[in-house]
């Protein structure tokens, strides 16, 4: 029952917003679902929750990854209060169908975490597209609507791809006789080694690249700059920091299935491949990059990357990716969220026409600094941690040039972003401009993301390690 | 009916598709598409005849959706955006429409060479079904990355998803109905959401042909 | 006896975080950070030293919920020594920086930079204490960051900020090979902790070689080495001055420690891994030198030479290595002594250079030496202080420098009578390669101390010039007595140098010539002093009764010499570059008086740097063009994109179908 | 006792002899009488006997230049064994402590000649330091020559341990040591060809110029200094071609004092018979001696030593 409320609060509560005009009052209503959402997340590792027939239920995957967004969107939900009410920079902004989409949003991811059938799943992915869609074209510019039309149809058409996976997967289950399984995860799982393996492959690959596209895999990333750059501050950060998890949760679960037919060699090394596509096309694009927004897009490009090597290697490298899906997630969104600060006051995302931000923004200049080194790799930070992980059993397993490949991308990726993102944050602004009061809230919230991944960095909670542990042996992994 | 029949529609549908190739006229490909779905409707009746009572409920509202939505619905909707968007009523494709009908028979011929590759997918599916849903797919597929205007390219995103839909009939008995609607409902919602941003690119650019929608490139 | 050392650790911590707490009010945040910095490095200094002179070691592991396991720290001798280092230079530094910031008070918020600097010392601690892989790479990875946010101090300036670029690009590359060093380490010991490497034994030969380079190019990067040194002479003048001190003095000697450090895991070694280090310190100190020489600005001088110092101790490395693959205990002891007791030599006295220059600067605003000149009737102190540093710098008798090159040259001389073949001939090498070193030094070290200090003035940016408050110089003089005490006392500081030298090589005690010879170098010191003094006496005696007049100098019949009459550094270096004009990479920016009445002309020499200039720039250049042309990919156009995908799909399609799986 | 006493003596007393010696060779050889042969006794003395001139831009440096480099020299000289087999001073390893105090000394004369502020005294400092510079591998190779076989860094015992019956058969490498010491000789102790102290234009001068501002007493205790020098390297040179001179006690003082003075003469000779050098063709010189050096030490090595 949890399950259902899960999700159909949010999308209640959208409908709620969008019956009422008062943005005041719907950012309540926002701000409360987002609340209740955390609660109830957080409150089912206590008491889980039964399963809702066979389409719903919370494994532990589903519920890490369900965790991880209703963090980010409580989060976001408190940035966005000052971002609405009086902190937009450009004045023709459409508030008014901003609070309902957000929680629609909210919903679609949800059910993407609790959905055990692979055709709904398919569903919830569509849905978060499309419910995402105007939030990116929040600013009424002809840049943002390009942005959002890309997005639309790019990720329609890669997500129809998925679908026709998902249907295929159901052909090669119809493959293995008696009476083929509906297509819910366990059912799928138990038939796998009897299905036919051509169709399984194709499914897979269809599922990978399709689901890919919306992860924002290379070389179907090609939306993603484009909708993160211009789409607000909180919906970059709730679209980097959750939204690729989910995409990601739908790869995973076809591999899932793969695992369980017993060879999943190839899928390994599908997932190889495009995890270092992905890292090396981001490491380029990085290095020398004009807009401080899109850099950070590239970011996630290249840690998507990283998440689909860790699973590629399987191992205590799928531990890692876990890791490193939480540490994303917390930096990704921190990082847009302060993105967003800047954009306030210098008013544009251009890395050229910034400077000094140490000195007008001191507190977010600082808070940038720290979540540049976190999501750079460097100590003492959580992602440090988690590509540690997978970096090593690269080295330890069989795969030692992979290991190498794997960190010298990474330093790339990280000078790269170092030399777009010091300029910025160093220097003298012009003599005008003194240091700026921002509000509280949107200085605090990337603060409580930064001192999260600060503490992930130097100490992972026992209970955490225990969920990500066995998240990693349901992806065939586990501590090598 | 049976699966005889089956193949009957797949033809059709592949006609359309052709059809959808060939016409210059925006309005036109509309209609077709609308006509696809309505094809789309008899298709579980062929597949689900040798099943239970049932089964032929089941397929009975799964047509009813589809008829509602593709055939109707939809269609409905991109009229009107067109009607909206006073422009040209012409696809402008980026390839002459000669070639580009050559170009869907080889796509044609590309799906069923390719279907050819892989097992069928099990006794009693019509030996149609892969290939037509293949074409579907890939001609929709050609439709999107071949014209300049959004409106066209929606068209071929509704084909795509029709070739799809194909593929889902074959396993129509698996699928509980919740799920179909949902899928269904998706595929109207994202039609419907397309058409706000066809009406404000139309209204941003006062022209809809995407080739101007690229200034976002690093 | 870990204990304190944890204690200075956690002192210097939380003395940069209260600092930190504290930034509304600079005096307050100075006054935090120095006195912790004061105290921690006490205790430091007072605990490495017992362990270093009474021994024993001690090793402590706390398990800590890290996905990579548990942390371990530990102590030994080597680690001992190099806590020392970081201990006396930095706290020496700290001092000295609560002077020199304190002429920064008014223009910026120093918090940041205490913190960063308590932050740089503990990383340096924890890099010394660690006793697992991890653990080293974060602290590691700590210090060079701390390191970088201190060169940015003054990040407004646009050469600042580029020179910090460099610094992080250069210790990032380093770092990459680091983490391949230690997983390769943690594959071959079973986890990462330093024990079970030990246990581990040695690693196959193959192995231990890709090791040796890994570790030679990683470490290598921080310390200095030449090809790898380029971002010294960018960094270091681009700090503030008590952080350039404890960059060059301790922090490139992290590379070292780490080098030694992960010998010590490598068992026996092959004879190429000495001839091969003693190249590197050849190549380095050779070259480092004449770069220094070919400086106009003192802080660069001054990072050159310490590429060059490295070189030196590099030298001792691999007379060490040597010494230990032919078995030879006497040669490696005395080669590792001098290398490890050069470390510590080369902290104090490039300390006390850079603090001197930074006095410089305090007081005349340039690091130019041609725009300096007769500082030293101004800046006694400093004057006394620069001298006695150039002499300890040049290896000169009876300061600091003189012992460990002697050590150094009787390592050479002993592999050289005792060695056959190649190594005999690496090792005697050696010799011509230090005496060549020798000179140069003196020749730089004559020309950056006489034409600033003595002499008369050539611009007025001296005219206001005077010695720095007494927080900068009692810091200064108490370096110089400690380069004054290691000459005087070599025997002292062998015991310094003994047990550290024993982890590395393993022998009981010190051989008891080398001893003798040490307190005899004592004797031959003193002596010198002695007739020194005799001869003042003597001098002063004799001119008592005569008179003694006060003129101009005498300028070979011409009377009126003017200031910028007085030889310059450029022109004094001239005729020594000369030999090595091909080693250097100069630009001459130069205008020939033309027609008969020419109006001006003027002749200059910019330095450049070899290996930067011809090899990492237009590298670098190439490749971030190549990156530029892939970024077509990314065009914009919609259609485009989606026949990425569709490309994909079939490529993927075809290539794991084809692969016969029906 | 009275071997350290002699030795004190003959460091304090003969040197300047030696530089009267080249003078006298230099006479002969031009047909002129020349000055006496205690010339350079009477110079140092009249100079201590003066008051002195300084310049206004001196400091402190400039007057202790004299003193800390005669000191360094008498504290070198107490290295090599004048009057016994050993010196007062010997240990192992001194060797290099002889070529690092003469560096200490020229630290010192360069230090005081720039602290003139002159810029002829500061081109002599620049001259000196490049050509010591190059000097200082030679010497040092030289002496690595004639050291290795002995097993031993120190001058004595290397002088004692020397095969002298047959060192020509056992050792030719010597020789080479031999001629690049008295190579390094001349460099060092600013003698034709590298450097010509008779000249009287200071753009060609090195050493002579770096001095040009000291008078009375400094400049006796810089004459005084250059003559002991010239009688240290005199005496190496000495005891690599004699057999253990200094064995004998007294007698050996005697012979060594006395090859000390062939060699003056030998420098004498070649001052008068050929030209000072080009200063650009100087390192050339000073190199081609390391270089030999290293071929010899190579040698040495090829042979394969006991």
């Amino acid at each position: 029952m949890a399950l259902l409320l899960l999700v159909l609060v949010p999308a209640l509560g959208g409908l709620l917003a969008l019956a009422i005009k008062s943005v005041r009052i719907d950012l309540g209503v926002l701000l409360a679902v987002a609340v209740l959402h955390l609660a109830t997340a957080v409150g089912l590792w206590f008491v889980p929750s039964p399963p809702l027939g066979s389409l719903l239920a919370l494994d532990v995957a589903g519920h890490l990854f369900l965790t991880i967004t209703s963090i980010v969107f409580l989060v976001v939900a408190l940035y966005a209060i000052p971002y609405v009410l009086h902190a937009t920079h450009d004045p023709q902004a459409a508030p008014h169908l901003f609070v309902p989409c957000l929680l629609w949003f909210l919903a679609a991811m949800t059910l993407v975490t609790v959905s055990q059938h692979l055709a709904v799943m398919w569903a919830a992915i569509e849905a978060t597209t499309l419910a995402s869609a105007p939030l990116i074209y929040f600013y009424r510019k002809k840049s943002a609507l390009e942005a959002t039309w890309k997005y639309l149809l790019i990720c329609s058409v890669g997500i129809a791809l998925a679908l026709l996976g998902t249907f295929f997967l159901g052909i090669a289950a119809s493959g293995a006789g008696d009476g083929a399984p509906p297509l819910v995860l366990d059912a799928l799982a138990n038939a796998a080694p009897h299905m036919t393996r051509p169709w399984l492959k194709v499914a897979f690959i269809m599922a990978l690249i399709g689901y890919g596209t919306k992860m924002g895999l290379a070389p179907m990333h090609t939306w993603l700059p484009d909708a993160h750059s211009q789409a607000p501050a909180p919906v970059s950060a709730l679209l980097s920091g959750a939204l690729l998890n989910c995409a990601f949760l739908g790869v995973l679960r076809f591999y899932q299935v793969v695992l369980a037919s017993g060879d999943a060699a190839f899928a390994r090394t599908l997932l190889l491949v495009f995890g270092f596509l992905s890292i090396g096309l981001a490491a380029v694009f990085m290095v020398r990059q004009r807009d401080y927004k899109r850099l950070f897009a590239y970011s996630s490009v290249e840690n998507m990357g990283i998440l689909a090597v860790g699973v590629g290697l399987g191992g205590a490298a799928t531990f890692g990716a876990m890791l490193h899906a939480v540490n994303h997630s917390l930096c990704k969104a921190a990082l847009f969220l302060l993105a967003g600060n800047v954009l306030r006051v210098y008013g544009t995302t251009t890395a050229g026409d910034v400077q000094g931000v140490l000195r007008r923004l001191p507190l977010t200049g600082v808070l940038l600094t720290v979540a540049f080194l976190a999501i750079g790799g460097a100590p003492p930070f959580g992602p440090f941690m988690s590509e540690l992980v997978i970096f090593q059993s690269a080295i330890r397993g069989s795969e030692v040039w992979l290991g190498i490949l794997f960190i010298a991308l990474l330093a790339i990726a990280f000078l790269g972003m170092a030399g777009v993102l010091l300029p910025m944050l160093q220097g003298e602004g012009a003599a005008d401009q003194l240091p700026v009061r921002e509000p509280r809230l949107s200085v605090v919230t990337p603060l409580c993301l930064c001192v999260a991944v600060f503490v992930l960095g130097v100490f992972v909670p026992a209970p955490l390690s225990e969920v990500l542990q066995s998240a990693a042996v349901l992806l065939g992994g586990g501590h090598g | 009916m049976t699966a005889d029949h089956a193949d009957v529609v797949l033809l059709v549908l592949v006609m359309i598709d052709l059809f959808v190739v060939a016409t210059s006229r925006i309005a036109a490909a509309i209609r077709a598409s609308a006509l696809q779905g309505f094809s789309l409707a008899l298709l579980p009746f062929a597949l689900a005849s040798d099943g239970t009572p049932e089964h032929l409920a089941h397929a009975a509202l799964i047509a009813a959706g589809v008829l509602l939505l593709k055939a109707v619905l939809i269609p409905w909707l991109l009229l009107r955006a067109l009607r909206k968007v006073q422009i040209r009523r012409e696809v402008e494709p980026f390839v002459s429409l000669h070639v580009s009908l050559l170009l869907g028979a080889l796509l044609i011929g590309v799906a069923f060479w390719a279907s050819a590759q892989l097992p069928a997918p099990r006794a009693g599916t019509p030996a149609l079904l892969v290939p037509v849903a293949l074409a579907t797919l890939l001609i929709g597929f050609f439709i999107i990355v071949s014209r300049k205007k959004a409106i066209t390219q929606v068209v071929g995103y509704l084909l795509m998803e029709n070739g799809i839909f194909v593929f889902g009939m074959s396993l129509a008995r698996e699928m509980p109905f919740v799920v179909e609607l949902g899928i269904l409902l998706d595929v109207l919602v994202g039609i419907f959401v397309f058409g706000i941003v066809i009406h404000h690119i139309s209204e941003a650019f006062d022209h809809m042909d995407t080739h101007t929608l690229s200034e976002l490139r690093d | 006896m870990l204990w304190p050392f944890l204690l200075a650790l956690g002192i210097h911590a939380a003395g940069g975080i209260l600092a930190l707490l504290f930034f509304r009010s600079n005096r307050a945040a100075l006054a935090i950070g120095t006195v912790a910095c004061v105290a921690a490095s006490l205790i430091g200094v007072v605990a490495a030293g017992h362990l270093l002179l009474v021994g024993g070691a001690a090793e402590m592991q706390a398990s800590w919920h890290v996905p990579v396991g548990e942390l371990r720290v530990g102590v030994d001798a080597l680690s001992a020594f190099f806590l020392l280092c970081i201990h006396l230079v930095s706290g020496l530094a700290a001092v000295y920086g609560a002077g020199y910031l304190g002429g920064h008070a008014h223009e910026r918020t120093l918090a940041p930079v205490v913190f960063f600097f308590a932050l740089l010392v503990a990383a340096m601690t924890g890099v010394a204490l660690a006793r697992d892989g991890v653990l080293f790479l974060v602290a590691w990875e700590v210090m060079s960051l701390a390191g970088y946010f201190l060169v940015t101090f003054e990040h407004e300036r646009e050469d600042v900020r580029r020179a910090g670029m460099v610094y992080l690009i250069a210790s990032h590359i380093g770092v990459v090979f680091l983490f391949i060093l230690f997983t390769i380490f943690a594959r071959h010991g079973g986890d990462f902790s330093f024990a079970s490497l030990a246990s581990a034994g040695a690693p196959s030969s193959s192995l231990a070689n890709a090791c040796f380079l890994l570790a030679l190019v990683g470490f290598g990067t921080k310390a200095g080495f030449w090809l790898l040194h380029t971002w010294l002479p960018e960094a270091h003048p681009a700090a503030p001055s008590h952080v350039s001190a404890t960059m060059s003095g301790v922090m490139i000697k992290m590379g070292i420690y780490g080098l030694l450090r992960a010998l010590t895991f490598l068992g026996t070694p092959p004879v190429w891994w000495g001839i091969l280090l003693i190249a590197v310190g050849a190549l380095s100190g050779v070259l480092g030198i004449l770069h220094a020489l070919a400086q106009h600005d003192l802080k660069r001088l001054l990072a050159y030479s310490s590429v060059e110092n490295v070189g030196i101790v590099v030298l001792g490395i691999g007379l060490g290595l040597l010494g230990q693959s032919t078995a030879n205990p006497a040669m490696a002891f005395l080669g590792y002594a001098g290398a490890v007791l050069h470390t510590l030599n080369h902290g104090l006295f490039k300390g006390l250079l850079f603090q001197s220059a930074g006095s410089v600067l305090f007081a005349t605003g340039t690091k130019e030496i041609d725009a300096l000149g007769g500082l030293s009737r101004e800046m006694p102190v400093t004057a006394l202080t620069f001298l006695v540093a150039s002499i300890a710098i040049s290896g000169l008798p009876p300061l600091n420098g003189f012992i460990s090159e002697w050590l150094i040259y009787m390592a050479a001389f002993r592999g050289g009578t005792d060695l056959h073949g190649a190594a005999a001939v690496a090792t005697i090498a050696v010799i011509p390669v230090l005496a060549l070193i020798g000179g140069l030094a003196t020749a730089c070290f004559v020309r950056a101390y006489g034409i600033s200090f003595l002499g008369t003035s050539r611009t007025d940016a001296t005219k206001a010039a005077h010695d720095p408050p007494l927080t900068m110089r009692v810091p200064m003089v108490l370096a110089a007595a400690l380069c004054v005490a290691i000459g005087l006392w070599p025997d002292a500081a062998l015991r310094l140098v003994e047990r550290p030298t024993q982890v590395l090589v393993g022998v009981a005690t010190v051989p008891d010539p080398l001893l003798g010879s040490l307190i005899a170098i004592t004797r031959v010191s003193l002596v010198l002093l002695g007739l020194a003094a005799l001869l003042a006496l003597l001098r002063r005696g004799l001119l008592r009764r005569r008179e003694v007049a006060v003129g101009s100098t005498w300028g070979c019949g011409y009377e009126v010499p003017t200031a910028r009459m007085q030889y310059t550094a450029a022109s004094f270096a001239e005729p020594i570059l000369g030999p090595f004009e091909a080693t250097l990479h100069r630009r001459a920016d130069e205008e020939f008086p033309t027609a008969y009445f020419p109006r001006e002309a003027h002749h200059q020499l910019l330095p450049g740097d070899l290996v930067g200039e011809r090899i990492i720039v237009p590298v670098t250049r190439r490749a971030l063009a190549a990156l530029g042309r892939l970024r077509i990919v990314q065009h914009g156009r919609v259609q485009m994109y989606l026949v990425y995908i569709l490309v994909t799909v079939v490529v993927v399609l075809l290539w794991q179908l084809s692969g016969g799986s029906r | 006792m009275i071997e350290a006493l002699l030795h004190l003596a003959v460091l304090a007393v003969f040197p300047p002899l030696l530089v009267g010696v080249i003078g006298k060779t230099k006479a002969w050889f031009a047909g002129r009488k020349g000055p006496p042969l205690l010339q350079p006794y009477f110079d140092v003395w009249k100079l201590l006997q003066k008051g002195a001139v300084y310049s206004r831009t001196t400091t402190w440096i400039f007057r202790a230049g004299p003193i800390v480099s005669l000191a360094a020299l008498l504290c070198a000289g107490l290295l090599v064994p004048l009057s016994s087999t050993s010196a007062p001073l010997a240990f192992g390893g001194d060797v290099i402590a002889f070529a690092y105090l003469l560096g200490l000394a020229r630290f010192f004369t360069m230090a005081a000649a720039l602290d003139t502020g002159s810029s002829f005294e500061g081109m002599g400092a620049s001259r000196e330091a490049a050509f010591s510079a190059l000097a200082e591998p030679a010497l040092l190779l030289a002496l690595a020559i004639v050291s290795v076989p002995a097993g031993t860094f120190s001058f004595w015992e290397v002088f004692a341990s020397l095969p002298w019956a047959t060192w020509g058969a056992a050792h030719p490498e010597i020789l080479v040591a031999v001629v690049v010491i008295f190579l390094v000789l001349l460099a060092e102790n600013s003698r034709v060809p590298v450097d010509d102290p008779a000249t009287h234009l200071e753009l060609t001068m090195i050493h002579e110029v770096m001095v040009l501002d000291h008078g009375g007493p400094d400049l006796a205790y810089i004459l005084y200094g250059s003559a002991v020098k010239l009688f240290l390297f005199a005496s190496i040179l000495v005891h690599l071609l004699v057999p253990g001179p200094t064995a004998a006690g007294l007698s050996g003082t005697l012979a060594l004092c006395g090859g000390t003075i062939a060699i003056a003469v030998l420098v004498g000779v070649v001052e008068s018979s050929m030209a000072r050098l080009r200063l650009l063709r100087v390192p050339q010189l000073l190199i081609g001696a390391s270089v030999v050096a290293a071929v010899g030490l190579v040698a040495l090595f090829v042979r394969g030593q006991p």
